[in-house]
């Protein structure tokens, strides 16, 4: 019950919201009433039903990574959803907004407790979908461009992952997903059906090459909703690939070294790109961009063996709740400056940069959880390599705090207003901090074998106060922090672009279309002349009414009707006929 | 075989005889009309509902009258042909409803509808039919009843749009006249169902039944639209919009389709068109088709235009997927023939009721009528998100069925092929869907030509609706039994059970 | 030879003149008396059938038809005439112009 | 020959008609007209009833004044006769029907042409009169009543295009017939009888023989315009009155084919050869493509229909290359010989009720505007929309779409074609049908469309709709019997000894 409850309340309140006329409020609370069954469903332990009747044969339920998402994708949908009710309040279309936000949530939740492909599909594709009117809210043409694109993406990636999810059930010979890591870990083409999903999912999640729709959509929605698309939204990549990986399963050291680069060159590469943005919310997007990097390098790691799944998943599962929440917290954050203002701000600032320092992963944050853990899991791979991956990893710690104080500084920019108030959706966005990722408590949601692994059985204390581990974490963060502070403090070093961005939001997508501009035109004129060709082709029929209409054709057919009714040829006739049968009949 | 029962004769009389009566109606009794056309409708459907019930129970349903020896009519219930009947019965009757209000106060509405009545009768006749001669008779018999309708509006467009439509339908039928003849000199009368027979022939006159399958093919692959005899298609879209959601729903193209589903499965079974690879020449035609149909509706401004070349793509499934060996495959062409039937029947009278209530025909009028009318356009753009085969729609089921047959035949090229028809789909169905929810309305074309207190009349309202939740739930349920799907695989089964 | 054969023989020889000015006269006058022609060959040949030779009875029945024959081309021949004279009332026209 | 069942009715059938023409002839206009119509139902009841009457005991004689032959004249009902009497019967009432609103509708106008009423009934006489004999010459007098009083029919209307036609007609009659006559002369001598059934003992290959069956058969396909003598039927047929045209193309051309069909398969069969049938379907497939195409490309109505004729008449010849066989194939083997008879007699029937039914059709649009340019019939089914189903009807039967008369024909021609191997004339036949479907659409596709400009139209008695439009029901109709129809005629001694003994094996070409 309460597994259909969790898809149907998101569906039902999308409808309920789109019929409620703007103004009036109380959108926001009949969100955080829809969360509520995925947010059940994230804490408590309930277990799987199976839906004969839908679509080809559904089957619901959870599995401890998918838990601790959904609770993350529960928490981040409600406080949006409150979030957008009263930052929407008074605007024209929030019907409609709040029609796909909630229909975005019901694919959000459903993909994640879907345990069978066809399900999982549907609720992805439905998400996918859904938040396209979400990114192209705001009608302008750069919302209209992004949306453009990422609807492309979208499909793009939809074919790839139909493709995959056909040959990964084909080989599995069921529909269930729990039956495909396997299933792949034997089959011969295993390695190019995982390929292909990690392309297809690659798009959502945002992955090295594939992630230059991500600057541009993600900011364009407004910050409810980009709060939910980078923080809950992306992870649903995420989940696709943990479905696919045989982790622990399978040695496939070429795919495990070409996620982990690519992972880094994520972290980096992206944070870099991000730190010269001039807007906030792509600053953002781009340090999105560089976490979930952090999370396709576990995986990959995954997929060189040695580490069970149990172990894994989970702690990638974490990471993405930790990151998620944050991310929201600062998207959402994106909003407040401008309206937050006097005492209200030392409040907000401070928010804002526990939200930051949970990302870098600083200590007393749950970021030092996942950091650990992800070094951790690279000092055990056997992959080769794997210092450089430890000291990249802590460079990215250094490269991720840059960005996100840059962030700040341009938050800071904005200006404040004079007087002391907070608006309305100060109060949610209060909330998640409140219900945040970065509590220590947080390790609370793995499994114990996993945590004892990690806290060599000293419990969460021991490794929380553990020395080294948090020096570990703080000095690279320090070392941001101070490079961010003397680059502004010295005119020399600040060379922070103010007006436009030194590289445009999604740096990659302007040489992909420079390059594919001509191939497109190409191929649009290719096109054209085959449809036009095919059009002048002379159908049958139009060469037998040519004929027939022709005046030519029935004057000379009447002549020779004339000349076959002249006594004289009928005589002919008559005569040629007769010796015809004569010899014939001798 | 020799029960002979005369309730496959009285589901045919069910539209038969309302179409006559109201032949002899007087134009202006359209109230009796109505009742006549409803009445006959809802007759059928509770006929092959009850007719469907006693099959499922194991009786047999058979009538049969020798017109000479070895020239029998037979009318024979089997499992596919209820199938096919149920979508047309049940169409039909949404189909009349939107008819009703489509052509209110229209002219010459007393010829449209008897017409319209024959015309169900033929493709109900081809569903019942038992044995290839009589598939014939109801396959001409539909080309004979359709023209009417296609030149229901007596412009010269249409008048010229039916001249082509004959050029086709007629040139088909005379070759599929050449192919039955051929069958029945060779094997002798030959029922549905008994493959046995051309088995018995395929060691002497293997030739000659290659021949006769290709002559069979290109007679039913003009009503199926495929490649090189699609034409007629496109251009017979001036008729009115009930007339060609019906013509690509169910009367016409699937009337093709599922003459090909019968020549393989039936007459010449599965085993043997393998065995004489009969079925690959097929697969390509119909990979292409549903290539360059979808190319070609990139290309189309006119809304009804592009509706009638996606058809042209999406009836070329059903080819397709009869073509690929394999027990899925075949389960998704037959789900598709009620799939795509629901859904095209849709986007058809979405069509009709924008064109009927703003006067918009083309596609590049449609911007924020989504805004205008949320029911009638929500519909449409369930039904496009099926055609591109997203979930929980209907057309992803067949899709996914039809790709999993694929890749169970080791055919990986099919699946590129449907790919790339899920993306063109997407690239000529979703600006119809953007223009019409994301782009603001121009304000000189807001101008209403009929008003009413819903967005449109209620009749034209409903039948879209009611089209659109069918496509929905036909995916959604597709795991029920009794849903499309599980009968097509049932059928499916048994084919391969042969 | 025997004598009916020559009769025979006259009487094709009719038959082909007669047939020869259907087809090639072109004045209805000319053409109906060729049909005359014709069926004056044609009871000449039966007619000599009717007495292969002089020693036997002449066989009755070829008379017979040829009477009836008789009639029936008389009539018809008489129609024609009567459609001819008709025609040149109403046109003036004495032959078949080829537009019809 | 006299063991068989004597009736009256090949008797009657043949006497009443002219009985009551005789009789009408001395009435006045009005009362011709009355007595006409009378007579016409008589004999078409009477017909139906010695259908019936023959299906129930077989074959009957009737030995008119009880003089044997020679000298005597005897009639004999077969079942092949029997069902073309019938048809003639139900045909011919309809027609007569028609006739009889149509000239009471042109009474006030030009008097009503009571002398049609006589004329036709002769007419019927002699087409009986042809069904029923059995010897050469009855067949030759018959034939000639049929020729006389067609050609009188086609003049009736006074016009001069019907005068000129008319002529035409004629001259092209008395050839065919002095020609088929020179040939029964030629047998006579050879033979000394002129009795089919004897003859088919008796005669043998010759010279003679052969030059009979020469100039009876060109005389015959003069009569019956097969191809390259089809040049008096367009003009005649098109510039009759309706009723007129309608007799003529559906039952008069029927006669010589009846003539030329017995001959060929009962008579002649010592000295006709497997090529001489090829080159008689030659002929046939030249008059079914080049009727058909002329036929699309006139441009009034009634031309329309008269070209269709030669084409329909086109596939009556060719069945005979299929009943004739080849040297070397057993008869027993020939299994294709009896679906083309089938084929002959459908295709006989089909085309005699569709194209009644056309030319009636053509007639009532006449009469209500005033002409037939084909131009003229645009917006006709919204003003006549019986009229034009019934042209839909009878020109689906032509095109030969199912379930028709014509259709089935064309079925068991194709079978018959494909049976025997002669897969080279199945071009002809689809051909065929497609080019018809081509003429019979372009006029619905005129009659479908929206008028330019509004014509005068008169409205004219719906009696005369309702006959055209069950005349082409007809067309389909004679589809229903078929099985009995095929058993009745094959069972039957029929046809003297024509279809059994090509049953029993054929007539062998001998080359």
């Amino acid at each position: 019950m309460i597994w259909f409850l969790t898809i149907v309340l998101p569906l039902l309140a999308a409808i309920l919201n789109a019929f409620l006329p703007t103004g009036r409020r109380g959108s926001g609370l009949i969100f955080v009433i829809a969360t509520l069954p995925a947010l059940w469903l994230g804490l408590a332990e309930v277990s799987g039903v199976t839906a004969q009747w839908f679509l080809l044969e559904g089957h619901f339920s959870l599995d401890t990574p998918r838990r601790i998402l959904l609770l993350l994708t529960g928490i981040l949908w409600a406080a949006a959803g409150l979030f957008s009710g009263s930052y929407l309040k008074d605007d024209a279309r929030r019907g409609e907004f709040s029609f796909y936000f909630g229909a975005t949530m019901a694919g959000n939740f459903g993909l994640l407790i879907s345990a069978e492909v066809a399900s999982f599909y549907t609720f992805f594709a439905l998400m996918t979908f859904a938040s396209y009117g979400l990114v192209i809210y705001s009608r302008t043409p750069s919302a209209r461009r992004a949306a453009r694109i990422y609807l492309v993406m979208a499909i793009f990636g939809e074919l790839f992952l139909i493709t995959a999810l056909y040959l990964a059930v084909q080989s599995a010979g069921s529909m269930l997903l729990a039956d495909i890591p396997p299933a792949l870990a034997q089959a011969p083409n295993g390695p190019f059906i995982f390929l292909l999903g990690l392309i297809g999912f690659g798009v959502k999640v945002g992955a090295v090459p594939l992630y230059f729709w991500l600057p541009l959509a993600h900011p364009a929605a407004p910050a409810p909703a980009s709060a939910v698309l980078s923080g809950a939204m992306i992870k649903a990549g995420l989940v696709g690939w943990m479905h696919l990986a045989p982790v622990g399963l399978v040695e496939w050291p070429s795919l495990s070294l070409l996620m982990v680069s690519l992972g880094f060159t994520a972290t980096l590469g992206a944070a870099i790109i991000g730190m010269v943005q001039v807007d906030p919310k792509t600053n953002l997007a781009y340090s999105s961009i560089s976490q979930m990097g952090v999370m396709t390098v576990l995986l990959g790691i995954g997929l060189y063996g040695g580490i069970p799944a149990v172990m894994l998943l989970p702690a990638i599962a974490l990471y993405a709740f930790n990151h998620g929440t944050a991310k929201a917290l600062l998207f959402l954050g994106t909003a407040l400056p401008a309206k937050v203002g006097g005492s209200w701000r030392l409040l907000m600032w401070a928010g804002l940069g526990i939200g930051v320092l949970a990302i870098a992963g600083a200590p007393l944050t749950g970021g030092l959880w996942t950091k650990y853990l992800v070094k951790t899991f690279l000092g055990e791979t056997t992959l080769p390599g794997g210092q450089t991956f430890l000291l990249l990893l802590t460079l990215s710690a250094v490269t991720t705090t840059l960005l996100l104080s840059r962030f700040l500084h341009l938050l800071h920019r904005i200006k404040a207003p004079s007087k002391n108030v907070a608006p309305p959706f100060f109060l949610p966005w209060i909330l998640l901090l409140l219900a945040g990722g970065w509590w220590t408590m947080s390790p609370a949601l793995l499994p114990p074998e996993l945590m004892n692994y990690i806290t060599k059985g000293k419990g969460i204390m021991a490794f929380f106060w553990n020395r080294l581990t948090n020096w570990d974490a703080l000095w690279p963060i320090t070392l941001g922090v101070v490079l961010m502070v003397l680059s502004l403090r010295f005119a020399t070093f600040n060379w922070w672009p103010t007006k436009k961005p030194l590289l445009p939001p999604g740096d990659l997508l302007h040489i992909i279309l420079r390059a594919g501009d001509p191939v497109a035109k190409l191929l649009r004129k290719g096109i054209s002349l085959l449809d036009s060709a095919m059009k002048s082709l002379l159908s049958p029929e139009k060469i037998f009414y040519r004929l027939s209409d022709d005046k030519r054709t029935s004057k000379i057919s009447a002549s020779a009707e004339t000349l076959l009714r002249r006594w004289e040829f009928v005589g002919i006739g008559f005569f040629i006929f007769f010796l015809t049968l004569f010899i014939l009949l001798r | 075989m020799e029960t002979t029962s005369l309730l496959p004769l009285l589901i045919l009389g069910s539209s038969l005889i309302p179409g006559v009566l109201i032949l002899l109606l007087r134009e202006d009794q359209s109230a009796l009309r109505s009742f006549l056309n409803l009445f006959g409708a809802v007759a059928k459907v509770s006929l092959i509902a009850w007719v469907f019930a006693g099959y499922l129970r194991g009786e047999e349903y058979t009538f049969i009258f020798r017109l000479a020896p070895q020239l029998t009519f037979a009318l024979q219930v089997d499992q596919l042909g209820l199938f096919f009947a149920t979508l047309s019965s049940v169409l039909w009757l949404v189909t009349t409803l939107y008819a009703i209000g489509y052509l209110e106060g229209g002219q010459h509405r007393r010829r449209f509808f008897a017409f319209f009545s024959l015309c169900i009768t033929a493709s109900t006749g081809i569903a019942l039919s038992g044995n290839v001669v009589t598939f014939f008779i109801f396959y001409e018999f539909l080309t004979l009843a359709t023209y009417p309708l296609v030149v229901h509006l007596g412009t010269d467009k249409a008048v010229n749009a039916g001249r082509t439509y004959l050029w086709y339908t007629i040139g088909g039928g005379t070759v599929l006249f050449l192919g039955v003849v051929g069958l029945y000199v060779l094997a002798g009368p030959v029922y549905f169902g008994q493959t046995e027979i051309i088995a018995s022939l395929i060691s002497e006159n293997a030739p000659q039944l290659t021949i006769l399958f290709f002559v069979f093919l290109a007679g039913l692959g003009v009503k199926a639209a495929i490649f090189p005899l699609h034409s007629w298609l496109p251009i017979s879209m001036v008729a009115p919009a009930p007339v060609s959601a019906l013509l690509h729903a169910v009367a016409v193209v699937k009337a093709g389709a599922f003459g090909i589903i019968r020549l393989v499965y039936d007459v010449y079974g599965i085993g043997v068109a393998e065995q004489m690879n009969l079925l690959t020449p097929l697969a390509v035609l119909a990979a292409f088709t549903i290539l360059y149909g979808s190319i070609r509706a990139l290309f189309q401004d006119d809304f009804k235009k592009r509706l009638a070349y996606s058809t042209v793509s999406q009836v070329s499934y059903i080819a397709l997927g009869v073509a690929i060996p394999g027990v899925l495959a075949s389960a998704g062409a037959i789900v598709h023939l009620v799939h795509q039937g629901i859904m095209k029947i849709t986007m058809f009278f979405a069509a009709g009721s924008v064109a009927e209530t703003y006067g918009h025909y083309k596609i590049s009028e449609l911007n924020g009528i989504g805004r205008r009318m949320p029911l009638t356009m929500g519909a449409f753009t369930t039904a496009v998100f099926g055609m591109i085969g997203l979930p929980p729609i209907a057309g992803f089921v067949s899709k996914w069925y039809l790709g999993l047959g694929a890749v169970e035949a080791g055919s990986y090229w099919v699946v590129l092929v449907l790919l790339g028809s899920s993306a063109l789909n997407a690239a000529y169905f979703l600006p119809i869907v953007y223009r019409a929810w994301f782009c603001e309305p121009d304000h000189e074309r807001v101008s209403r030509i009929r008003s009413g207190r819903l967005e449109t009349r209620a009749l034209l309202l409903i039948p879209v609706v009611v089209t659109g939740l069918f496509s929905l739930a036909a995916g959604v349920f597709a795991a029920l039994a009794g849903s499309p799907l599980s009968i097509a695989r049932e059928i499916a089964e048994k084919f391969y059970l042969l | 030879m025997e004598t009916y054969q020559i009769y025979i023989l006259t009487s094709a020889v009719l038959f082909v003149i007669g047939m020869g000015g259907v087809f090639m006269a072109r004045h209805f006058i000319k053409k109906i008396i060729a049909t005359i022609i014709m069926g004056g060959g044609v009871f000449l040949c039966f007619v000599s059938f009717a007495q292969r030779d002089a020693l036997t009875f002449a066989d009755p029945v070829p008379h017979a038809l040829v009477i009836t024959g008789i009639v029936v081309a008389v009539a018809s021949a008489a129609f024609a005439l009567a459609l001819a004279r008709r025609i040149y009332q109403l046109t003036g026209e004495e032959s078949f112009t080829n537009d019809k | 020959m006299t063991d068989l069942p004597t009736s009256p009715f090949p008797a009657l059938l043949v006497g009443l008609p002219i009985l009551v023409a005789t009789l009408s002839l001395f009435f006045r206009p009005r009362g011709k007209a009355v007595v006409g119509l009378m007579g016409c139902l008589l004999t078409g009841g009477l017909g139906l009833i010695a259908l019936v009457e023959v299906m129930q005991q077989g074959t009957v004689i009737h030995i008119l004044g009880g003089w044997d032959p020679p000298l005597g004249i005897l009639l004999r009902m077969d079942s092949l006769a029997a069902v073309f009497i019938g048809m003639t019967a139900v045909v011919g009432v309809f027609i007569s029907l028609y006739a009889w609103w149509f000239f009471r509708a042109r009474e006030a106008t030009n008097g009503g042409f009571p002398l049609f009423w006589p004329l036709w009934l002769f007419l019927w006489a002699g087409l009986n009169g042809l069904f029923l004999s059995n010897d050469l010459f009855n067949l030759f007098v018959t034939i000639e009543v049929i020729g006389m009083s067609a050609v009188a029919l086609a003049v009736l209307s006074g016009k001069t295009a019907a005068q000129i036609a008319g002529l035409r007609y004629l001259l092209a009659a008395i050839t065919g017939s002095m020609a088929y006559l020179f040939g029964v002369a030629l047998i006579y001598g050879s033979t000394g009888t002129l009795d089919l059934g004897l003859l088919r003992q008796v005669l043998e290959p010759g010279a003679t023989t052969t030059f009979a069956l020469l100039v009876i058969t060109l005389g015959l396909m003069i009569k019956m315009a097969g191809f390259p003598f089809h040049f008096w039927l367009p003009p005649a047929h098109s510039s009759a009155l309706a009723p007129v045209s309608a007799l003529l193309s559906a039952l008069v051309v029927k006669g010589a084919f009846y003539i030329l069909l017995r001959l060929w398969m009962e008579v002649f069969g010592v000295s006709i050869t497997f090529s001489a049938g090829q080159l008689i379907g030659l002929a046939g497939a030249i008059a079914v493509i080049w009727g058909s195409w002329q036929a699309f490309m006139q441009t009034s109505l009634k031309l329309i229909v008269a070209h269709s004729s030669v084409a329909q008449l086109g596939y009556l010849l060719m069945i005979f290359p299929l009943l004739i066989l080849a040297p070397g194939v057993a008869a027993g083997s020939a299994d294709w010989l009896s679906p083309a008879w089938t084929a002959g007699v459908y295709q006989v029937m089909a085309h005699a009720f569709a194209k009644a039914s056309f030319f009636l059709s053509a007639g009532i649009i006449i009469m209500a505007l005033g002409h037939d340019h084909k131009g003229s019939l645009r917006d006709l089914a919204s003003r006549m929309p019986m009229t034009v189903m019934a042209i839909g009807i009878a020109g689906v039967s032509l095109i030969g779409l199912p379930p028709s008369g014509g259709f089935f024909a064309k079925w068991m021609l194709l079978k018959g074609i494909f049976l025997s191997g002669q897969w080279w004339w199945a071009p002809v036949v689809l051909a065929g049908s497609f080019l018809t479907a081509g003429y019979v659409f372009m006029l619905l596709r005129l009659a479908f469309a929206t008028a330019r400009e509004k014509e005068p139209f008169r409205p004219v008695p719906k009696g005369l709709e309702v006959c055209a439009l069950l005349l082409a029901l007809g067309s389909f109709l004679i589809v229903l019997p078929a099985e009995y129809l095929i058993q009745f005629l094959e069972s039957s001694e029929a046809f003297g000894s024509g279809i059994q003994s090509i049953m029993e094996g054929g007539t062998y070409g001998n080359d």
